[in-house]
């Protein structure tokens, strides 16, 4: 229709040692958007980069600009919790539409659930709860978490202990700002437990699995876990990462068609294997395009907006999707093998879907239906 | 005449070596008592000693009958010790003036005063202007500190020396890097100011020592060898001997 | 907890401040011999590792890379010091503090530009990725390499410094930069050389710690700090203190990480230690060097004078 | 007004000053000194505090860019070369204030910087600055920070001919120094100028340096007003009243 | 004896330049920002940019931590490099005490105030023990255990942070209308200004400036410099809590990365790309600061192949060779080099 370019804010970690992920999802989100033209719902679209530099006040500030100046009235993205937690309320209150396409905490799906927030990504406990599932499923009876001293470091660790009922071994919590695991290692080796369950986002990952390699413990003692083996350390993490168990809602091997022409799509315009942070970004574009198109391009009417939003029809590459009713969604949560592909990359193997049509935790303390 | 200064057989080690061994001296009221003896035998270390700057091993500093061998250095400034450094040593970036208003500030208790502008403050700035005509400086007044000539450093000490008003006088080698006619001028100053001030004096130009002088101490290896009027000095062969020469300059 | 628990927890220290030590030398030596503040120190060691990893991608030869990349990393800093530093020597501490945390930024966007913002990868000599049996545990024989390294890193430094006329130099450079000169003496040359000296350490540094440590864009300026609070504890500008410094950090790290917990266990209680453990394990080195500065303003073992 | 010292006319001098300004930022110091040094000969630099002597040394240094003029070494101009270049080429320096280097020790001190010499038994060795300076002997191994004023005159000196100089300049090199020292500083002073070095001496105490000096200079306000012979400036006694004092 | 030796000759080197018109050019930029900061809401309001309210608040309140760190950094010579821990608890007093539904201004103020100065207090007197790098590391170490403490305040959220329900209650004021809230700060910028410019003109600020210089003579001249300087350190610690304060109203979010030592870092960055000692100098920083920042990643104007966008992606490069620029020519600073030397040092 002849309406003037609609303005989306994309909203991450843009710069600093997290761009990567960042980095990924804008990658995501964009594939989908040049493979239509620069179109969602028919609509030229105008995406404004807004780099929050992990740091909340600056991800307030921007939001402030965002809806501000270029009165926006859709924000994508998200990267981290803090951050999110920081912008949220901002955002919704102006009722100013946000695609959360990462970061997931607890209150967002529970008491501070509002109309105006969408999560394609999950809230963060599930990636943790499915594996803590598979590890009971496995028999494991002695196990050690070990995870960062920060909000989602606990947030995982409940997760994980909410399918895995055997007392734990030990919990082990390490300073953010640790690179050598030395020490921590070391006790492990010591008490031999059954397997080890770890959450390392980002190069911590590549830290721990290099470390725990070189210490002799790869294959000696599995390791579970979660966001610590993406698409991103991967490549980094190489042999160190092999035969490592992970969970999450994505992986690139998922069969269904959305999901071929996704990774070839990747694979093809960047040259690497995509991550579920890539994945989930261009579900957030897809999601916006299936519901632009329902209201034929005008987000002003909110409501009808918000509602062709909550139906959801699109083909996810997760295959079926669908939001609960904190719109968040519900879905089918897989656990991943660290393997060596055809091309002898090193890349995440589906081997079992434990808890199918998934809700989280939360969405019990959300008052909306 | 009464006591003023007093250091009772001090003693300063650095490792095995004694700097100042079992060092007496007094300084009476209103006079000026020179120290002279041999390069590196503890003039300097002395008068740090007495400025606090240095504590001393053993022994025992007395000012006006008070035990201040443990008081740190502004205490004693307070109590009435000003002192000049032998190697010079003012504030680079201020201005001269402002540095004889800081010396004047601090003979004026304490400085928890957040309001008044200190450069329209009569109470420092005149103090300071005195001080400075008295050593021949108000020329440069304006100038910064950085910005003066070696002499004119000298001498820009002695005028923070004499604005905090002190009632003893340290002075290290206030003489050097200064030409003849600025030493002399300082002679006939330091003539003047001897019956207000008390001072000790450290200088190897002789001419000014005796000129000076009412009694002398000569040290060596940190010992005093010798202790009297100029004249009994002059005639001490040990002193010649360890120090004057046959002082041909 | 058993002796031999202890006794890897204490290797374990020890291995970990010799890496701190590797990363602190360069930094002390430029800081306290030519008393310049440089915090790009971190970048150069991130610019090793990342030359380290192109050239182990290259030739696949971990000696190789190393032997290649260190240089390459002194050419760098040289680059800089030139172009960048060299009209900084003669200001004060904040001018050169500023200047270089500009130049961490730059650093850290180049090296996003080119191997963009991903960690790479480079991994431990196959000669060196075993395991060696160590008290009844595995040890990783790629720490002894470190450990190895960075003695003799310490040793050569602490030669040059103290026993050679250069080093002479170099500390009177320090003092008196212009009666160096007043003397005969280049000193433009000689803080070119110390500058490279430093670099030269600091890519050291990262090509050793890229086997462990994740290599990716910022990669060191979480080093950098810990390395600061090294040199800090230690003595500014004293490779010894810098020595001793990394030590004491290492193991104070490394053992309150270890055994805090389980003694917050013993005296509060499962759920409190964990929460205050780890809190507690993050500050410690903190709190050490506040406590050593309150003790000692110049610390451990201050350079002599001054 | 200038009076002609007899002394080797004609022939090049060993260095020479024409028209030399210099500044510190704003302030202008020098106006236009000229100033030759012979081989061998010693020159003295006279005048009150601030009146622009040790400037003139920064300049012939080159620790201070010329504003104006040439400063010349054997004809050659030293515009181009840094100070470091200049020592070399033969200019040795002892500093107003000693500037010796705190942190090293007095051996250190002296042998950080020292030169092989340029030309024969021009050289220095240890033993003859400690032979000259016995109490730099017995504090060898002590750091140079804490020396005595004394001592670090001592040492100033000795650093500077380790360089093993053909012009040394000494500003103010007998300030802090005690009466017998100071004496024998004059007479190291003559040895040198007998040994055939150029000296350039800066120092208040007229009465050696009457006797060493060939000629003077006397400075004020940054430009010379008078040059000659130390006869010739005996027989002016009211030059030393109005310039130097006295 | 009144010494006459150089009354015959006032020497040639040095005059100093008219101190009248120095003091006009010292005056002009001071009034010339502060009118422009009045400006600015009704600009915003005639333009429509509300938005420009809060990025010029954010500015000022920046500015006035900066402000306050300058008064140790430039005037007193001591580095600290962990001022941002008091605009942490600054914030976290203001999001502490909403947490527990207290939520009136006056309260949140005294609070952080007395807090911010209990702690200054404390960390100052074991800091002030050093000097030079120490001082610059000790800073930061403490600076750094309070970064790790919030972090572990998990009841407030940990690192997470934690949201401000709703801004503090200012009797007569409402600062959930933006241009009441930027009045508020404008107005306490402006007050505190002028009491620093008072300070460090008085016998005070003389001491301060003096100890940056020559402690050892300061000490010998008689000051007991510790009292001084930790009274200068509190003062700029309570200042910096204000501006915490304020920040906390103007996120309506309190957050360790607040105390970072990298915030720290910047705030000593504005400071000195204002240009230290200067009164204004750190304001003119942060506000380069803070707006370079804004036109760098969100680069608007479109440059030729791709530049913007390449610029957009590494502006933090760009940035840092602004920053080292700026140090290498601009040595006096920006202000400086706008407005003139505004004193003997700095
Ligand atoms: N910190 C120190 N460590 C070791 N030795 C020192 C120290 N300070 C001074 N000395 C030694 O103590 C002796 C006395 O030094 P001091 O400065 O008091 O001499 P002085 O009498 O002032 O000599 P001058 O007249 O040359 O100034 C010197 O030989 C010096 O080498
Ligand atoms: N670093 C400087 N910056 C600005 N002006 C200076 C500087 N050093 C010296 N001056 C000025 O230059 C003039 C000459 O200084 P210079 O040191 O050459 O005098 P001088 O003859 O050596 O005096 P003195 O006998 O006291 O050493 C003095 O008026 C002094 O104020
Ligand atoms: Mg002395
Ligand atoms: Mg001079």
């Amino acid at each position: 229709a002849g309406q003037e370019k609609l303005k989306i804010g994309f909203m991450a970690e843009l710069s600093g040692p997290q761009a990567a992920l960042g980095q990924d999802m804008y990658d995501g989100f964009m594939l989908y958007l040049d493979r239509n033209g620069g179109k969602l719902g028919g609509r030229d679209i105008s995406v404004i980069k807004a780099d929050s530099q992990l740091k909340p006040e600056v991800g307030v500030q921007l939001t402030e600009s965002l809806t501000g100046r270029n009165d926006v009235p859709i924000i994508v993205g998200v990267t981290f919790s803090n951050v999110m937690l920081a912008v949220h309320p901002r955002i919704t209150q102006k009722k100013v539409f946000l695609i959360g396409t990462n970061a997931g905490p607890s209150q967002l799906a529970g008491k501070a659930c509002s109309p105006y927030f969408f999560s394609t990504s999950w809230q963060n406990d599930q990636q943790a709860e499915v594996v803590g599932h598979y590890a009971a499923s496995k028999g494991y009876k002695r196990i050690i978490t070990m995870v960062p001293n920060y909000q989602s470091g606990f947030d995982f660790v409940t997760g994980f202990k909410r399918y895995y009922k055997e007392p734990l071994l030990d919990e082990v919590y390490t300073p953010l700002s640790q690179q050598d695991f030395s020490a921590e290692l070391t006790q492990i080796a010591a008490r031999k437990p059954d397997a080890v369950f770890v959450f390392y986002p980002g190069g911590l990952g590549v830290n721990f699995l290099r470390q725990y390699q070189q210490a002799g413990l790869l294959g000696r003692i599995p390791v579970l876990s979660a966001s610590t083996t993406d698409a991103i350390n991967l490549p980094a993490q190489r042999e160190s990462a092999l035969g490592v168990i992970t969970g999450t809602a994505w992986g690139p091997d998922l069969d269904n068609e959305a999901n071929r022409v996704f990774v070839a799509g990747f694979e093809k315009k960047y040259g690497r294997i995509p991550s579920h942070y890539a994945a989930q970004s261009y579900d957030g574009a897809q999601l916006l395009d299936s519901a632009l198109r329902k209201v034929g391009g005008r987000v002003e009417d909110k409501s009808a907006f918000m509602a062709a939003l909550r139906q959801a029809e699109f083909p996810s590459v997760r295959g079926p999707f669908k939001f609960g009713n904190n719109n968040f969604p519900v879905q089918d949560m897989h656990v991943f093998e660290v393997v060596k592909d055809a091309r002898g990359r090193v890349t995440l193997k589906t081997i079992a879907t434990p808890l199918k049509n998934h809700r989280d935790a939360y969405h019990a303390e959300c008052p909306m239906e | 005449m009464a006591e003023i200064l007093a250091a009772h057989r001090l003693v300063k080690r650095y490792g095995a070596l004694k700097v100042t061994d079992e060092l007496c001296m007094t300084l009476e009221r209103g006079e000026l008592h020179a120290i002279i003896g041999p390069n590196g035998a503890g003039k300097t270390t002395f008068i740090h000693q007495l400025a606090g700057e240095i504590a001393p091993d053993a022994g025992m500093i007395s000012l006006k009958g008070r035990d201040i061998t443990r008081a740190p250095v502004h205490q004693r400034a307070l109590g009435g010790v000003g002192r000049s450094y032998q190697i010079t040593s003012v504030f680079r970036e201020f201005s001269v003036l402002e540095n004889v208003m800081l010396a004047v500030q601090a003979g004026q208790g304490h400085s928890f005063r957040f309001w008044r502008p200190a450069r329209r403050d009569a109470g420092l700035v005149g103090p300071a202007r005195v001080a400075l005509g008295r050593v021949g400086l108000a020329y440069a007044a304006g100038r910064s500190a950085g910005a003066l000539a070696h002499g004119e450093m000298r001498q820009l000490e002695i005028a923070m020396a004499l604005a905090m008003r002190p009632e003893v006088l340290l002075l290290d080698e206030p003489m050097a890097g200064m030409s003849r006619q600025e030493s002399a001028g300082l002679v006939d100053m330091l003539r003047e100011l001897k019956g207000a001030y008390s001072i000790v004096l450290v200088e190897h130009d002789m001419d000014a020592v005796f000129a000076l002088a009412d009694r002398i101490t000569v040290l060596s290896y940190g010992r005093v060898i010798a202790c009297g009027t100029p004249r009994e000095i002059r005639g001490n062969d040990e002193v010649r001997a360890a120090y004057l020469g046959d002082g041909n300059d | 907890m058993n002796a031999q628990l202890i006794a890897t927890q204490v290797l374990n220290g020890l291995q970990f401040g010799i890496l701190l030590f590797l990363m602190s030398a360069g930094l002390t030596l430029v800081f306290g011999i030519m008393n310049f503040v440089n915090l790009a120190h971190g970048s150069l060691y991130m610019m090793g590792a990342y030359l380290a990893a192109v050239m182990l991608g290259a030739s696949d030869s971990f000696l190789l890379a190393l032997l290649l990349a260190v240089p390459a990393t002194m050419l760098i800093g040289l680059a800089v010091d030139r172009m960048v530093l060299a009209g900084l020597y003669t200001r004060d501490h904040l001018d050169q503090v500023l200047a270089t945390f500009g130049l961490i930024l730059v650093f850290n966007e180049i090296v996003r530009f080119f191997w963009g913002p991903a960690p790479v990868y480079i991994n431990v000599p196959p000669a060196l990725s075993g395991t060696v049996e160590l008290f009844g545990f595995p040890y990783p024989a790629y720490r002894f390499a470190i450990i190895a390294v960075g003695l003799v890193a310490g040793l050569g430094l602490y030669v040059l410094i103290n026993r050679t006329r250069v080093g002479m130099l170099i500390r009177a450079g320090a003092a008196d930069a212009e009666m160096v000169g007043a003397m005969g003496v280049n000193i433009r040359l000689l803080n070119a050389l110390i500058f490279g000296l430093g670099a030269g350490l600091a890519g050291l540094a990262g090509v050793m710690a890229g086997p462990i440590l994740s290599v990716q864009p910022g990669m060191g300026e979480p080093v950098l700090v810990l390395t600061l609070v090294v040199i800090v504890t230690g003595g500014i500008g004293s490779i010894r203190g810098a020595f001793y410094g990394a030590l004491l950090v290492g193991l104070i790290d490394t053992l309150g990480r270890a055994f805090l917990p389980a003694v917050f266990d013993a005296l509060v209680g499962k759920v409190f230690a964990q929460a205050a453990g780890p809190a507690v394990a993050s500050m410690l080195i903190y709190l050490l060097m506040a406590l050593v500065l309150a003790m000692r303003p110049h610390g451990l073992f201050p350079v002599r004078h001054a | 007004m200038t009076e002609r010292a007899g002394t080797n006319e004609g022939v090049a001098p060993l260095l020479s000053l024409r028209g030399v300004e210099a500044a510190y930022e704003a302030s202008q110091v020098l106006f236009g000194i000229d100033l030759e040094i012979h081989a061998g000969e010693c020159v003295a630099l006279l005048g009150r505090n601030g009146m622009g002597k040790s400037t003139t040394v920064k300049s012939i240094m080159g620790l201070l860019r010329l504003r104006g003029g040439d400063v010349r070494w054997r004809g050659r101009s030293l515009r181009p070369l840094a100070a470091h270049q200049r020592a070399r080429a033969g200019l040795g320096l002892v500093p107003e204030g000693r500037r010796i280097f705190p942190n090293l020790t007095v051996r250190e001190n002296l042998l950080a910087t020292a030169r092989a010499p340029a030309m024969r038994d021009a050289g220095w060795s240890l033993d003859d600055i400690y032979g000259m300076f016995p109490r730099l002997r017995e504090r060898e191994h002590h750091l140079g920070c804490h020396l005595s004023g004394g001592e670090q005159q001592m040492l100033a000196i000795g650093r500077a001919l380790m360089t093993a100089p053909e012009l040394l300049i000494l500003d103010e090199a007998t300030e802090g120094l005690a009466p017998l020292v100071r004496g024998d500083i004059w007479r190291c002073i003559e040895l040198l100028k007998r040994r055939g070095l150029a000296l350039l001496v800066i120092d208040k105490n007229l009465g050696p340096l009457m006797r060493v000096a060939d000629r003077h200079y006397i400075l004020e306000k940054g430009a010379v007003v008078w040059r000659g012979s130390s006869q010739a400036l005996r027989d002016r006694p009211e030059l030393v009243r109005d310039y130097i004092g006295m | 004896m009144n010494s006459t030796l150089y009354a015959k000759d006032t020497p040639p080197y040095g005059a100093s330049a008219g101190a009248r018109g120095k003091a006009f050019r010292r005056a002009a930029p001071a009034a010339a920002i502060f009118l422009a900061l009045c400006a600015v809401p009704a600009a915003a309001h005639l333009l429509g940019q509300p938005f420009w309210l809060g990025l010029v608040a954010r500015i000022m309140i920046l500015g006035l931590a900066a402000v306050g760190l300058n008064l140790v950094l430039g005037y007193g010579g001591m580095v600290s490099l962990g001022h941002a821990m008091y605009l942490g608890i600054g914030a976290y007093s203001v999001g502490i005490l909403s947490a527990h539904g207290v939520d009136s201004g006056l309260v949140h103020l005294a609070v952080a105030l007395a807090a911010g100065a209990a702690v200054a207090l404390i960390v100052g007197l074991v800091c002030l023990k050093t000097s030079g790098m120490a001082f610059i590391m000790i800073t930061l170490a403490f600076a750094q255990m309070f970064y790790f403490l919030a972090i572990s305040l998990k009841q407030y959220g940990g690192d997470d942070g934690l949201t401000i329900a709703s801004h503090s209650r200012v009797p007569g004021l409402s600062l959930d209308d933006p241009y009441q809230f930027y009045l508020l700060v404008l107005a306490v910028l402006a007050i505190i200004c002028a009491l620093c410019k008072r300070l460090t003109d008085s016998r005070f600020g003389l001491v301060l400036r003096g100890s940056r210089q020559n402690p050892r003579r300061m000490r010998a001249l008689g000051f007991p410099l510790l009292r001084y300087r930790l009274a200068a350190y509190v003062l700029s610690a309570m200042i910096v809590v204000m501006a915490g304060v304020l920040l906390a109203n103007l996120a309506r979010f309190a957050s360790p990365s607040y105390m970072s030592w990298t915030l720290s870092g910047d705030l000593v960055l504005m400071c000195v790309l204002g240009g230290m000692a200067t009164l204004l100098g750190p304001i003119v920083g942060a506000a380069a600061f803070v707006l370079l920042e804004e036109f760098l990643s969100g680069m608007p104007l479109d440059l030729p192949a791709g530049a913007a966008d390449l610029i957009r992606t590494h502006w933090l490069g760009v940035f840092g060779v602004f920053v080292v620029a700026v140090v290498l020519f601009a040595r006096r600073g920006l202000y400086g080099a706008l407005a003139g030397r505004e004193d003997t040092d700095g």
